[in-house]
């Protein structure tokens, strides 16, 4: 790809980007959010018109129009935000567009054998093929998303931020499927925030910073992470974890747990956060932690046990009751679960503190403005247009504006499910501070995060959860990575 | 409420009095020597119709329905009124299915009822058609028209007539029809446009509304933009001439003769009042009398009244006008709407 | 706010080639006060109506039982009784009647809706069958003729030469604004109708504001029920017909999505007033009424598509 | 398939109930053969349209329009030039008036919706008022009566008892079925209406899809012409007015959900069912229209939730 230029109303996404990539190699995209990682991929599957630039495909010019002609080329994607159709089956997902069909008529049974053996190559032969698509948690419409480009008769697999709402054993997993294709001359561009996973499964690396390749080709092994870092954000940044904070262990916590059960999904889970916590549920996908969280915020209606939030009960499934008493949920699925598509930033900011805005529900329109512009300052959103549409923004910064929501509402318990999940490692420090600063300003927090590391970098206290039941509780520095794997492990054997 | 009063307390038993020649008279005493009338073996009449959605098509139905109360000998199966030719059919077919002895029907549409009203006569049910006319004369034993082409005359006739007296030259003539789909609205305003070009003259304003109120007033309120001087206008059905007669007063307009359609008491309260000019009759009691026949017919009866003693195989109503002279001769057939 | 003007562009375009049509056509009649009085006094009732359908497809739903509660509302207001009420009384009785069966019938579809998670579509159109239902039952099919004159006077006066029906409904078009664009409560419908679990995790009683909305358009169909009495001088089970239809064409002409989440008050006055002035051009010109359905078809087309060429380009700059 | 069965549950007990009230109010007259084929009989048209309208539903969308192309389609497959045509030469000729005429008309709606980015409610909206407005024009608002026999003999025939409108009807259903549930065509369609990006995404041409999708509604519509021709043995401006309704009510009372994305033929065969036979009981029962009015909208609901507590329960387990 040479010289793509892409541009959307109001932004040049791209402006002249070039990407080579070698068969057989796992060519690595790094950049921060919104520095047009996901447009390039979809200008090459085909899902966007690129305004200029040439695409070379094996030596010849080609002029891919249409994510079908992109697929005949060997071109399969696996798209950021999840595309899949949550009312057809996994085996109908995997072969939509290229259906196992004679004159029209589908093989039903032909395409659910041929599903299953892509689930199995990809490790998770317990996905049924005649599963809906719409009951799999985020992490298994992932390796849906994958066996759907696996499908094909690929050269060349793009995968934007697979790893994103993967847990480590998964991630493993993947790196396998990676290793096989490349063995086979499968090329592969892998896009992450995760610098680590880069330098694991990376050849080479290409840097994108705000529409332009600022370098390529690096080796992916042996460049600096710091030197990685510069070329992203064009400062250098200290990837760390910010110190703990202290905070008064024995102060009346303000969220307890107690028993809280649900049927099928948890049980009997009890702790406590104090002022200025930091509380981490570890533990794999699909163990039940989101299940947890939303239960607390009362989106879920617990079976058994109780909620209390300053020493008030909160009212088993009730949103509100826990609003009003200070609670904030930043939830797992940022498109469906948190965002107005189609809504200014600040009225995606602004949503839950409304009232304050409004006498007699009249909106003070500029009060409310001010307010939300200095969230988006405060946490970096680019493009800092507070009156931009959030569908325009990129992952990482729609993140950033549910974040803002509840920073703006001022929460006495902020419940973080995946907070970090697609955001670029510049504004994932700032997150980490942020989230620190919170906890210094007496804010309790329940973190979720399917990245062992952050858990236990950021929290004081760590539950491991294992099949909806909590294996183990205990502060955070008191435990590393291997331990909570190794409990996970064993937690899902019995 | 002079007016609703009015309507209200004309007991509907009262009205087939008048009028209307060929029916047999009503009330026992009037019978004069006749054993029509007397109670005789027990019939099973299908009564089917259009959807009662305005006041002369709910007084066609409850007119039926109260003359059928009358005779201890009918058993009396109405069904739900439609305006979908599909569903009617359905209904004539489980009359026939039930094996009823006698159908009285008014269309939604004639042509489109023609052969299942065929069957049933093929199945040996006498029909009775109502107001809108089959396509073939064989299925139905008799039929009652209301004679929409008539009314359409009557109505251009009497305009002739006002243009004349009043020496109105260059007369600006308007039209408000009913449901322009409707063949019956066809052959009303064709009737209009014949008779009116006898004396020379054409319909200058033509609208089309949906029968009811709502429609009349909104269709009438923008002719009256379109007219500003008008002469003559022609409403078609007096139901929605309640709505038209508010949008002459909301514009504030009356410079013109104001003739109706259908006659209902609304509108011989008016011409009473001076409000409307005259209108022209269609009478509502087609379906009384339809059933009435077929009581006749069912139990094998003519019509003692008339020297032929047979039922007649087709009755066409008159389409009288009605004015201030002689509007206390028709106030009691006239109908709620 | 200067997206405004630009998103409505299309509309305003729209609506001047109708008044050059009709300006062409009928040079004498169709631009005189009286004509566009007409016009507005046409529009007015069906006006208040799409208000209220404005908010309910802003939150994600449609409700096809506005002409049939409007019906209803019409009816139950001018029985004998009420009538006897209103002249013992006060007329303002009919008016509480009207807008109380308004937002009862707005209740029970919000309730269906909300709480039965029934899609508005199907609930509605129960509502629509079962509400003319009872209007008839309880009209019997009766045209109801309004006797009370305090009422007619009051609805069918004028106010510095503007008839008070106008000014009714300029009066719920701008509250409908303020509303929608001003209030808590807009901003709430806009949430719901953009992403309802959104809506619900960050804390907004979903089910709650749904029934609210549909209640809301059944209060405006009550305001509609008493303008169309007003106008008609009657109440009938027969009021509204295919409104519901009219309605949502003049709501989507005017720009808002039928898929919810966004919602522009000032189109769908735009939206209401070029059908309105169609109708009124097409009597001026003595149309006859199959002509005028292909035409009327034909342009709905063509001012939907020119108003989202127009707003699309302006979204661009 | 074992889905399908506790799917449809719902609806086998809501057609059941019916079945024991018509039983119970008319036992005499109810269960009998030939009362039965009337109730098939009168649901056949309708069901074919119910049939297309799926599939509109499934890809989803909304085909308000279905009512006037099928008015277009019977006025155009009998005028005088057709039905001299048909004389002259054979009536297959009038078959492929009316299927040529519905799938010109599903194929402007598909333009509109699929390349014009017009919402299909009010694309339709718009093909209703200009259709039935050129049936009038076409037909001069005259019934237009079929003389042609052999038509008329082929659709008013029986074969082994059953008339050949409720094998057409079966026939359109088997074939509906097999197309959604076993061909990429359907595939395609659920996964247009599921999340049309993702199909896009996939490589499916979603907009070329959509167009055929509303082609197939027309080209439905045509069929039903012909039938509801047959049964009425006239063409006309006014036939299958509301049917849009009774189509979108009967695809929703089966099942399908307004959102698009899944669909069943087998549910709305019940739902298309499930109306015939409520009108059927009420006509059987003398039942007065208003009343029947508000009873049929309160079984619309009452079918509506019980199908969906059903489903519901269903897949909870
Ligand atoms: N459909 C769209 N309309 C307008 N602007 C868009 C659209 N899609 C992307 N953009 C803009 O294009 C730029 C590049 O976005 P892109 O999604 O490619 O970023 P990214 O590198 O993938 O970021 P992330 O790491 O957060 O996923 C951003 O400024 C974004 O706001
Ligand atoms: N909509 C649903 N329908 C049925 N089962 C579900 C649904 N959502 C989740 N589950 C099941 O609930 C369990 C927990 O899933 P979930 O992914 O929410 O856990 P988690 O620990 O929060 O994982 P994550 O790391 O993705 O946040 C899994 O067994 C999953 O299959
Ligand atoms: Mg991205
Ligand atoms: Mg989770």
């Amino acid at each position: 790809m040479h010289g793509i230029v892409k541009t959307f109303p109001g932004v040049r996404a791209l402006d002249g980007v070039d990407l080579d990539v070698s068969p057989g190699e796992v060519h690595c995209l790094l950049g921060q959010n919104g520095a047009g990682k996901s447009t390039l991929i979809k200008v090459l599957a085909g899902a966007h018109h690129p305004d200029d630039g040439t695409i070379s495909w094996r030596g010849s010019h080609v002029r891919i129009t249409d994510p079908m002609s992109a697929m005949r080329l060997g071109i399969a994607t696996i798209y950021q935000e999840l595309d899949l159709v949550d009312g057809l089956t996994v085996a109908e997902n995997i072969y939509l567009g290229h259906e196992l069909a004679s004159a029209g008529f589908t093989h039903r049974a032909q395409t659910d054998r041929a599903a299953q053996r892509l689930l199995e190559r990809l490790g998770h032969p317990e996905i049924s093929p005649r599963t809906e698509v719409g009951r799999l948690p985020a992490a298994g419409k992932q390796i849906v998303s994958m066996a759907r480009a696996l499908s094909h008769d690929v050269q060349l697999i793009v995968m934007d931020e697979p790893s994103a709402v993967l847990d480590q054993e998964e991630v493993n997993r993947l790196f396998g499927v990676i290793r096989d294709l490349t063995r086979d001359g499968v090329a592969v561009v892998y896009i992450s925030h995760r610098l680590e996973e880069i330098r694991e499964v990376g050849d080479r690396v290409t840097v994108l910073k705000d529409g332009r390749t600022v370098a390529t080709g690096l080796p992916a092994r042996e460049t600096p992470t710091s030197e990685v870092i510069r070329l992203m954000t064009g400062r250098s940044i200290e990837y760390a974890f910010p110190d703990r904070g202290t905070h008064d262990a024995r102060a009346e916590p303000v969220l307890s747990v107690r028993n809280l059960s649900r049927d099928g999904e948890f049980a009997d889970v009890t702790f406590d956060v104090a002022p200025g916590e930091i509380v981490g549920l570890a533990g794999l996908v699909g163990s039940g932690r989101s299940e947890i969280i939303e239960t607390i915020y009362g989106a879920r209606k617990s079976t058994s046990g109780a909620v209390t939030v300053h020493g008030r009960r909160l009212r088993p499934g009730s949103v509100r009751s826990a609003v009003a008493a200070g609670v904030g949920l930043c939830p797992e699925e940022r498109k469906s679960q948190a965002l107005l598509m189609h809504e200014s930033v600040v009225r995606n900011i602004s949503l839950p503190s409304l009232s304050r805005f409004a006498s007699s529900s009249f909106i003070n329109r500029s009060v409310e403005r001010a307010a939300a512009t200095e969230q988006v300052q405060k946490l970096d959103v680019r493009p800092a247009d507070p009156s931009r549409e959030v569908r325009t923004l990129s992952g990482g910064n729609q993140q950033k504006v549910v974040l803002g929501r509840w920073l703006l509402k001022g929460c006495d318990v902020l419940l973080l499910d995946e907070p970090t999940r697609g955001v670029d490692v510049g504004a994932r420090s700032e997150l980490y501070s942020l989230i620190r600063d919170l906890a210094a300003q007496g804010v309790a927090i329940l973190l979720v995060s399917s990245e062992i590391p952050e858990v236990l970098g950021l929290a004081d206290q760590v539950l491991v959860i294992s099949d909806g039941r909590v294996v183990h509780t205990g502060p955070a520095d008191e435990i590393d990575e291997h331990q909570v794997l190794g409990l996970v492990m064993e937690g899902s054997v019995t | 409420g002079v007016l609703v009063v009015g309507c209200t307390s004309n007991e509907p038993d009262e009205e087939d009095n008048e009028g209307d020649g060929e029916a047999a008279p009503a009330s026992d005493e009037n019978s004069g020597g006749s054993s029509n009338d007397e109670t005789g073996e027990t019939v099973t009449i299908g009564f089917s119709g259009p959807e009662a959605d305005h006041g002369w098509l709910a007084a066609i139905n409850s007119s039926a329905l109260e003359e059928a109360e009358k005779y201890d000998d009918i058993d009396l199966r109405a069904t739900e009124g439609t305006n979908d030719p599909g569903l009617q059919i359905q209904q004539v077919e489980t009359f026939i299915n039930e094996g009823v002895d006698a159908i009285v029907l008014l269309p939604t549409d004639g042509a489109s009822l023609t052969d299942v009203a065929q069957r049933a006569m093929d199945a040996g049910i006498p029909v009775v058609n109502v107001d809108r006319e089959f396509s073939s004369p064989f299925a139905a034993r008799t039929t009652i028209l209301g004679d929409n082409y008539g009314m359409g005359v009557s109505a251009g006739t009497y305009a002739c007539q006002l243009i004349e007296e009043n020496n109105i030259s260059d007369p600006v003539i308007a039209e408000i029809a009913g449901i322009d789909s409707l063949p019956l609205t066809q052959d009303r305003s064709e009737g209009f446009a014949e008779a009116l070009s006898n004396c020379g003259q054409e319909v200058d304003n033509r609208v089309a509304a949906e029968f009811t109120v709502e429609s009349g007033e909104a269709e009438a309120s923008n002719l009256l933009q379109a007219a500003p001087e008008i002469d003559i206008i022609w409403n078609h059905d007096d139901d929605q001439g309640v709505g038209v007669k508010a949008a002459f007063e909301n514009a504030g307009r009356d410079e013109f003769f104001f003739i109706g359609g259908a006659g209902s008491c609304n509108a011989m309260d008016w011409i009473e009042n001076g409000e409307m000019e005259a209108t022209v009759l269609y009478p509502p009691t087609q379906a009384a009398d339809g059933i009435r026949l077929a009581r006749l017919i069912a139990q094998g009866k003519g019509m003692s009244d008339l020297v032929q003693v047979a039922v007649p195989r087709r009755i066409v109503l008159d389409a009288p006008v009605v004015t201030a002279d002689n509007v206390d001769e028709h106030r009691e057939g006239c109908f709620d709407s | 706010m200067s997206g405004s003007v630009g998103r409505n562009l299309g509309l305003v375009v729209a609506l001047l080639i109708i008044f050059v049509i009709g300006m062409a056509t009928a040079p004498d009649r169709f631009p005189t006060v009286d004509n566009t009085l007409t016009i507005l006094r046409y529009a007015s009732a069906l006006g208040v109506v799409t208000i209220g359908m404005t908010f309910v497809i802003a939150a994600g739903h449609i409700d096809l039982s506005v002409g049939a509660i409007l019906a209803l509302a019409s009816v139950w207001a001018t029985t004998l009784a009420s009538q006897r009420a209103a002249e013992d009384f006060h007329w303002i009785t009919m008016v509480f009647t009207a807008l109380a069966v308004g937002a009862v019938c707005g209740l029970i579809n919000g309730i269906l809706v909300a709480y039965g998670r029934m899609a508005s579509f199907i609930a509605t159109l129960a509502m629509l069958v079962a509400a003319r239902g009872l209007a008839e039952i309880i009209s019997e099919r009766r045209t109801q003729i309004v006797e009370v004159r305090g009422f007619l006077d009051f609805f069918g006066g004028e106010v510095f030469g503007l008839p008070v029906l106008v000014i009714i409904f300029a009066l719920v078009a701008a509250g409908g604004w303020v509303l929608l664009n001003r209030t808590t409560f807009g901003r709430r419908t806009l949430a719901v109708g953009g992403n309802a679990e959104a809506a619900r995790l960050a804390g907004i009683k979903v089910q709650r504001h749904t029934m609210l909305v549909f209640v809301l358009v059944g209060v405006a169909c009550g305001i509609a029920a008493l303008m169309l009495v007003a106008r008609t001088t009657t109440g009938s089970s027969t009021h509204g017909q295919l409104w519901e239809l009219d309605a949502i064409a003049a709501v989507v002409i005017g720009g808002t999505l039928l898929s919810g989440g966004r919602g522009t008050i000032v189109g769908t006055v735009f939206g209401g007033l070029i059908l309105a002035t169609l109708t009124n051009i097409f009597t001026l010109n003595n149309l006859d009424t199959s002509t005028q359905a292909v035409a009327k078809g034909a342009i709905i087309v063509a001012a939907v598509l020119l108003q989202q060429r127009v707003a699309a380009r302006n979204r661009g700059t």
